[in-house]
């Protein structure tokens, strides 16, 4: 927290080089509108020249009220507004939901269905990976050029979103019980003509970034965040990986099909900014390891529970959790359900980015306003979902 | 390692290869000239809903809406307005004389066509919806959602068939009852 | 007099105008993408239709700025970076001003450059400008002496300041090449320190810290709008080009190049060769741009001071070895080892624990 | 020439002027750069290329500058501005010292010692002259220069890491 700053506090230390000389703070407000906040979000510093002595997140720019609008429609209304959680990951945010109620109200899914979840939200999560980094490099002044090869290969995966379920982004394509839509054949060949030239993208790509002395020294020993700190605050998904956390909720809960596949978790040990953007790239890999398997051994079957209905689809009273590993953590959805079972009657998000954002002080304290932005971008936040 | 900056170096030999690939590679350089070539969209994809007729000649009476409302119901956003038409004595004619979609607050999502029970609204692919007002003009209205099936049958031919054999199946079935057609809505046929 | 003045301000603005246009071109197609391809063919109208745009574009004043020198900023801008372009010898026959002190010269009017900067980032009254502003003074301040001292270098081995002087010391030799300084082993890393050196005083990327866009939203040009901010980049571009002319001129052997030489003919093959290696300086610069991530403020001001200067100093040690050492390859051995040897002790030195490659495990 | 030499003084004193009555600092300075810059065209006026562009890159370049860092340092960076007395109230100092500065000004034209320091014509300096004399006539001073300089720099690198260490 930041105290307002009064007459006493204006002059401060240097962290780091202790008191050579005092100097005046000076407030800035990053943000709302600011080149890399990633959207309506604001960072409220505290500079000691380019030192953040103290930073405040200020959130809620872009809230929609999305668990309370959740509260007051069907089931099934919910679903397209999940895909303005995340923005970026459309499919895993559906799985979650569609998860959640799908325990709720004991539906079991077929198991084509299962794959076809599988494959879409690995594909979400190649995607949000490779533009994170690209965002990521975008905020460390790389001028563009790893967002747009980042963007290139994700315009393959839109597209195949796009002739999948009809919308690049905002996919709206699960349902409770399975998909919207099947996958053609076609469809599958195209995803794994996108599978297959992947790692040749991936390659190039950490020619470009991994050795890069620039990058090295902008990144390595940047935004540490301990283990223990990323366990108490709750931290998952690829960052508290970096920080050497074993938390994966694919390998843990092993919900759909992953309890079948082979991967494995990558884990870093130091925690800092550069640990985050190779664990993503290491995810990547790992990923397109499971979109071989998923597209080689999907079974034939419906894509959808054939004994759930579209309209006046009730639950019976109780409450559960659905949680998946969404490509930024831990995307829980927390479902009350009461006697009239037609809509949700509490009805709650864990969004991974806002929970992750948490600890952004912690990590830049000490740092430069330059590594602030980088810090934030290693976060990987959607407003979207910060918000709600 | 090798030496301090090779790094750097190899960076340089990546956007020189792009460079040089955006010229020749058609997989590098992936941007579209917009107004001149289009990408041709999927079947699948989908913009704002319309309203689907069978008789070209007569689309308001020959419209497969009956204006049940469901999907003003369902709808999450509530961007749908319905008011049934009624003829001079009051009576319901089974037929929307308000259809009203605001396009500003449509989230695009395709629910109201997965629960329409009479196949009547339909996802429309045209993504060129850019009006100049912000506020009425963007509210679509029963003339400018009419759209033929053929025009279904043209942008989503796979589906069209399906939705057309089914609604076929329907009337065969209804005629083989024989019960007269009355004041229901004339159900589609590829016509 | 007056003609090489009129080609300075019109061969070199127009220059300026079409630099913008090949960047913008270039990094579209690093970055796979078209570039400006819509104002004429191939965009070749582009950088009128922008400077028309700046031109109606409404000026913005923040209301708490201090007018004045709010106002003065940009022009202070665009002089020394026209000034610059005075003591480029552009051919043989072309020199706009042959000043006895060229190379001082350059320096102390770029210096004036940083001016501009600190005072359109105070005057802004933003505390982005202002940080902005912080960032060019330190910057430009800690560039200023290594790229001096690699220009001493070669200020030491042709024995005059003047331009003219260097450009024609470095004729001769194999097709007027050989001779080059870039082709000494003093004149190579003096060559990379002045480049390095030129791209921090121009702000150009790896370097553009005082107007990182994504951390202090513009810098010091935050608040300019319309052909204020036209003019802060023209400076920029301006001065970004002259510098690589004046690296040109000291390291890649200026206008000379085959068949280059004193005549009306010679003149123009001159001219040739000398636009020829702007142009290289010029692609050189934008394909780092499109390349390579910014550096943080501290770490620049460290690599300026922990590595540059070292280098730089040891280069002057090395031309002097070179002017001693009469017997030539006794020279290129020992000057090449001794500046390498600086090389590696001072990367030894630079490479802290911070930066290192990691390895990763995968979770049980 | 004549007309240069006028503008250029009138910019001169004018900076000089303002550089110690405006009110803001970083108008002080600025002010003060346009003096260095009039005396600078002096220079380039007497033909003293040399010096004209060391005076530049020094005062300019560096001078300047530095005072505008230790100014960043400071506060009112951003520019609050506060009440600041010229003199500081002794304006009898002002008047002692203008008093003596004319005084010798008077005394030195009057002797017509200027002509003898200048040679007619202006003076051809060149940087190869420079050099020279520095290295041979002059070399005790200049290298008595350069120790006291350097004696200044560790000075002040002591003075700070004392305060460093007292602080600690």
């Amino acid at each position: 927290m930041i105290q307002p700053l009064t007459e006493e506090k204006q002059f401060t230390r240097t962290p780091g080089s202790e008191g050579l000389i005092e100097t005046q703070t000076l407030e800035v407000s990053i943000g709302p509108q600011h080149p890399s906040t990633h959207g309506v979000f604001r960072m409220d510093c505290v500079l000691d020249g380019e030192t953040v002595v103290a930073l405040k997140p200020v959130m809620g720019y872009l809230h929609r009220n999305h668990e309370q609008l959740a509260e007051r429609m069907a089931w099934l209304g919910s679903m397209p507004y999940t895909d303005r959680l995340d923005y970026l990951n459309s499919m895993s945010n559906n799985w979650a939901y569609a998860l959640a109620v799908e325990k709720l109200a004991g539906i079991k899914v077929p198991e084509h269905a299962e794959y076809l979840r599988v494959i879409m939200s690995e594909l979400t999560r190649i995607l949000n990976h490779s533009c994170v980094i690209g965002f990521m490099l975008q905020d460390l002044g790389a001028w563009g050029t790893p967002l747009l090869y980042a963007f290139r290969e994700r315009e393959r995966i839109l597209d195949l979103f796009e002739a999948v379920s009809g919308s690049r982004m905002m996919c709206n394509y699960m349902r409770f019980g399975g998909v919207r839509v099947d996958m053609t054949s076609k469809d599958l060949a195209v995803a794994k003509n996108i599978v297959s030239r992947f790692p040749r993208f991936l390659d190039e790509f950490e020619m470009l970034l991994t050795g890069n002395e620039v990058l090295l020294a902008r990144m390595q020993r940047i935004g540490i965040l301990p283990k223990e700190l990323a366990i108490n605050a709750s931290i998952s998904g690829p960052m508290a990986r970096a920080s050497g956390v074993e938390y994966d909720v694919r390998k843990i809960d092993e919900y759909g099909v992953y309890g079948r596949l082979d991967f494995r978790v990558p884990v870093g040990n130091v925690g800092d900014v550069y640990d985050r953007y190779y664990i993503r790239v290491l995810e990547m890999r790992e990923s397109i390891k499971i979109l071989q398997q998923a597209l080689h051994d999907i079974p034939a079957g419906p894509h959808v529970a054939p004994e759930v209905k579209l309209r006046n689809f009730k639950i019976p009273p109780g409450d559960g959790y659905g949680r998946i590993e969404a490509p930024k953590g831990e995307l829980g959805f927390y479902l009350v359900s009461d006697e009239g079972g037609k809509q949700p009657y509490r009805y709650h998000v864990r969004p991974p980015s806002f929970i992750n954002l948490t600890t952004l002080e912690d990590m830049c304290l000490g740092h430069k306003v330059a590594d602030v932005v980088i810090i934030l971008g290693s976060i990987d936040i959607v407003l979207g979902e910060v918000d709600r | 390692m090798g030496f301090i900056g090779k790094g750097l170096l190899d960076g340089m030999v990546v956007t020189a290869r792009n460079f040089v690939g955006s010229y020749f590679d058609k997989e590098r350089l992936v941007t579209v000239q917009y107004p001149e070539e289009r990408v041709q969209t999927p079947e699948n994809s989908r913009t704002f809903p319309f309203l689907v007729y069978d008789d070209n000649k007569n689309p308001v009476d020959t419209m497969r809406c009956v204006a049940c409302k469901i999907c003003e119901t369902e709808c999450p956003p509530q961007c749908i307005y319905i008011v049934m038409d009624r003829d001079e004595k009051g009576k319901p004619r089974q037929r929307p004389k308000v259809f009203d979609i605001d396009t500003s607050v449509c989230m695009q999502c395709q629910i109201c066509v997965e629960v329409c029970p009479f196949d009547a609204i339909k996802m429309d692919n045209d993504y060129e919806k850019s009006r100049y007002g912000r506020f009425d003009e963007l509210v679509e209205h029963l003339p400018d959602l009419l759209k033929s099936n053929e025009y279904y049958g043209r942008i989503k031919p796979t589906e069209a068939t399906v939705v057309d054999a089914k609604l076929k199946a329907e009337k065969e079935k209804k005629a083989k009852k024989a019960a007269p057609a009355g004041a229901k809505p004339p159900t589609g046929s590829k016509s | 007099m007056a003609i090489p003045i009129l080609f300075v301000l019109s061969v070199f603005l127009g220059i300026f105008a079409y630099t913008t246009l090949v960047e913008r071109k270039a990094l579209g197609r690093i970055q796979n993408r078209f570039g400006p391809n819509r104002v004429g063919r191939w965009g070749i109208l582009q950088p009128i239709a922008d400077g028309l745009k700046l031109l109606i574009k409404e000026d913005i004043v923040p209301r708490r700025a201090d007018q004045f020198v709010h106002f003065l900023a940009p022009v202070i801008a665009v002089i020394p970076s026209i000034l610059l372009f005075s003591v480029v010898p552009v051919g043989t026959r072309l020199v706009p001003v042959d000043l006895n002190i060229g190379i001082l010269f350059a320096f102390a009017v770029s210096t004036v450059s940083v001016l501009a900067l600190f005072m359109g980032g105070w005057a802004s009254r933003n505390k982005f400008s202002l940080l902005g502003a912080m960032r060019a003074v330190a910057q430009v301040v800690s560039y200023e002496v290594p790229m001096v001292l690699a220009a001493v270098a070669v200020v030491m081995a042709v024995g005059s300041l003047s331009t003219l002087r260097i450009a024609r010391a470095q004729s001769g030799g194999i097709l007027n090449v050989t001779n080059w300084f870039v082709f000494r082993p003093w004149g190579f890393v003096g060559f990379v320190l002045f480049t390095i050196g030129a791209m921090a005083e121009s702000a150009r990327t790896p370097f553009d810290i005082p107007e990182a866009e994504s951390e202090i939203i513009a810098g010091y040009h935050t608040e300019y709008s319309g052909f204020k901010f036209a003019l802060f980049q023209m400076g920029e571009y301006l001065a970004s080009i002259a510098m690589a002319g004046i690296t040109v001129t000291m390291f890649l052997g200026g206008y000379n190049g085959p068949g280059s030489g004193p005549g009306w003919v010679g003149g123009l093959i001159s001219m040739f060769w000398f636009f020829i290696k702007l142009a290289f300086m010029i692609v050189l610069n934008i394909w780092i741009r499109g390349t390579w991530p910014r550096v943080r403020v501290d770490q620049l001001l460290g690599f300026a001071w922990k590595v540059l200067l070292p280098m730089s100093i040891a280069n002057i040690v090395a031309v002097g070895m070179w002017h001693y050492l009469t017997f030539r390859p006794l020279a290129w051995v020992a000057t090449t080892l001794w500046l390498v040897l600086w090389f590696v002790t001072l990367s030894k030195l630079a490479a802290t624990e911070n930066v290192a490659p990691r390895t990763y495990r995968y979770a049980s | 020439m004549e007309t240069i030499f006028w503008i250029l003084s009138a910019i001169t004193v004018l900076g000089a002027l303002f550089a110690i009555m405006l009110r803001n600092l970083v108008h002080c300075v600025l002010s003060l750069i346009l003096f260095f810059l009039g005396i600078a065209g002096h220079y380039f006026l007497l033909r003293a290329d040399f010096l004209g562009a060391v005076q530049i890159l020094i005062y300019v370049g560096a001078v300047a500058v530095l005072m505008l860092f230790a100014i960043m340092l400071t506060r009112h960076v951003t520019g609050d501005e506060g009440p600041r007395e010229v003199l500081g109230g002794k304006w009898w100092a002002g008047m002692g010292t203008a008093i003596i500065i004319a005084g010798l000004l008077w005394a030195i034209i009057r002797k017509d010692q200027l002509a003898q320091i200048l040679p007619a014509g202006g003076a051809q300096t060149s940087m190869v002259e420079i050099g020279k004399a520095m290295v041979t006539d002059w070399v005790v001073p200049f290298e008595a220069m350069a120790v006291l300089l350097t004696a200044a720099l560790i000075g002040a690198v002591v003075i700070a890491l004392e305060e460093v260490i007292r602080r600690r």
